[in-house]
């Protein structure tokens, strides 16, 4: 099975690394990647840091999650110019990510993941 | 119960806890967020700490003193839960209940709180077992250690464990175990 | 009318920090109150820190959000301690914050802005 | 177009961005995050800079230049928009397209990306005004105005607008402003 991570797009620098934080203590062995805001004062999400943390990823396989809609257009134009596999998730960025990384490191396969994360779907 | 016997069991349920903090923090890694151990050892330091400085006279102003530090310090799910249950004891014991009384109005206080059922794997179903032993007079280690133990082939329904599904089963529920740690100590206590 | 005002209750200090600040941007107006983390450094909620935020908002009716299940603990015990008026939703701590932030700041009343979290509901 | 109108264009659209900044920031206060103006600022600040360091010398490396630095600098929604639409036509320009049929490939790159329709009020009702106008040979400032007023009455249906549903009515759409800018400076880069 190809190795499956996790990246996170938010608007603002403090809620990426708050979320790579909460993730991180489930989910001790599963990369996650987080991209916060233009940068560490700006807000906003911006294609190019986006890109580079999918490529920055060790995974081949990707889940991602994003707060607002211009952070999954980027993230958008950003799996169309890499050659990994990423599947966006429409779903609560914090508690969605969370559930994801939480199963991940349980060893649960995407397939599973996805009716976990359906549940929650429709939020966006 | 009495205040030197509530007081003798914090001491003993603080030095369980301390001793066994990094099996708590283990059981709470592969169905939880592995902070357990640190939640309950932090929040128990602050009891006992409170305890010395504050020098309860009563049971009652014991119970209170369990419920503020348990309530501010812990910082995990168990906080407020350990936290309502204290309450409630506090209250029973305030309208002069017996102690089987004021357990169960604890563990009342935790599903409240919490809204488990028995079979959710939380400490819920220690504090069920537990409360009905002593109702009948019927309390030992082996039935704290049993009711433990059961929490282990369930499947988590409430708080973190919930989010891994299928995958909490087969472990021990990390607060049943620190609530066995909370009875035995509480055994011995009465013993002494 | 009474005023209104937002709590957040995180268990992570970066994440309420974050949250305040994508909220305060369309919503300069409202009275935001965070709680993130036991403290900055240990993850977690606590109860009096969340009561000391629902008393150190300068409204008196509260639209609560949170991430995690503990944290709707603390802030239930919270407002049965508080004499305020404090409703928690159970919708995504950064979408529906941000949705209630915005509406209130828009003038729109509480039983509108709870028609669009109710769309929302249902993800915890 | 060709390339000495086109960076021609980049500059009056710049110098208008930068001067109207303050007023598409305000636009962007009643129905957004009061960003638009330092976003769209920002963004062009780099194309204009780009362009002097690059000097890019066809219109296909100039378009280009735009595409970048449009996505990786302004930030809000509008980056990844202006981004498509200047990535639709460049390679509208590279398949030998006219004017007319590159602009329109602009806009159908916006709507992919974005998702919105005509009527949803955002930048993509006076791209659909404009496309149609150049198609027809009847571009004019009075035309890109009107377009413009016209998001005013509307119903935010995408973005960040959309999140203030009915409050959003009344307000003109600071994507449609800055869109509008842009055509404005178009008609006078290609009149000079
Ligand atoms: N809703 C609930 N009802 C009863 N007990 C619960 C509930 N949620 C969690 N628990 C108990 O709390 C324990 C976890 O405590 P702890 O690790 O300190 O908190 P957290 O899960 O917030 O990190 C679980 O093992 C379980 O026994
Ligand atoms: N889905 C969309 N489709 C088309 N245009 C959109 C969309 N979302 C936003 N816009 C445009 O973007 C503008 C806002 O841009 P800006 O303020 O820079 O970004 P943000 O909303 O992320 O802060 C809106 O006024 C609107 O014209
Ligand atoms: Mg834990
Ligand atoms: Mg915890
Ligand atoms: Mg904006
Ligand atoms: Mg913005």
């Amino acid at each position: 099975m190809e190795k499956t991570g996790i990246i996170i797009v938010s608007h603002v620098y403090e809620i990426a690394e708050g979320i790579h934080r909460l993730i991180k203590e489930v989910a001790a062995d599963v990369d996650v990647q987080v991209v916060g805001g233009v940068d560490i004062k700006e807000i906003g999400t911006s294609f190019d840091t986006t890109l580079a943390a999918i490529n920055n990823s060790s995974a081949k396989n990707l889940l991602a999650f994003y707060d607002l809609g211009s952070a999954k257009m980027n993230l958008e134009m950003a799996m169309e110019m890499s050659d990994k596999t990423v599947k966006i998730y429409d779903v609560p960025v914090v508690e969605g990510s969370y559930t994801a990384a939480a199963l991940l490191q349980a060893g649960v396969n995407q397939e599973n993941i996805e009716e976990q994360l359906e549940e929650m779907h429709n939020v966006k | 119960m009495n205040i030197d016997m509530g007081i003798r069991w914090m001491e003993l349920f603080n030095e369980k806890i301390q001793n066994e903090k990094d099996y708590l923090t283990q059981l709470d890694t592969p169905i939880g967020d592995s902070d357990h151990g640190n939640n309950m050892s932090r929040g128990m330091a602050h009891v006992v700490k409170a305890i010395e400085e504050q020098k309860p006279e009563t049971l009652n102003e014991l119970l209170k003193l369990i419920t503020t530090n348990l309530l501010s310090k812990v910082g995990g799910a168990s906080g407020p839960l350990y936290g309502s249950a204290f309450m409630g004891m506090m209250k029973a014991e305030t309208a002069g209940e017996e102690w089987a009384k004021i357990l169960k109005t604890g563990l009342e206080n935790i599903q409240m709180r919490g809204k488990a059922e028995q079979g959710d794997k939380t400490m819920v179903d220690v504090w069920i077992a537990v409360v009905e032993a002593v109702e009948n007079g019927e309390l030992t280690h082996e039935l704290i250690d049993e009711a433990v133990e059961a929490t282990k082939p369930l499947k988590a329904k409430k708080g973190r464990a919930s989010y891994v599904g299928d995958r909490s089963i087969g472990h021990i529920d990390p607060g049943a175990y620190s609530s066995g740690l909370l009875f035995h100590t509480m055994l011995r206590a009465e013993a002494e």
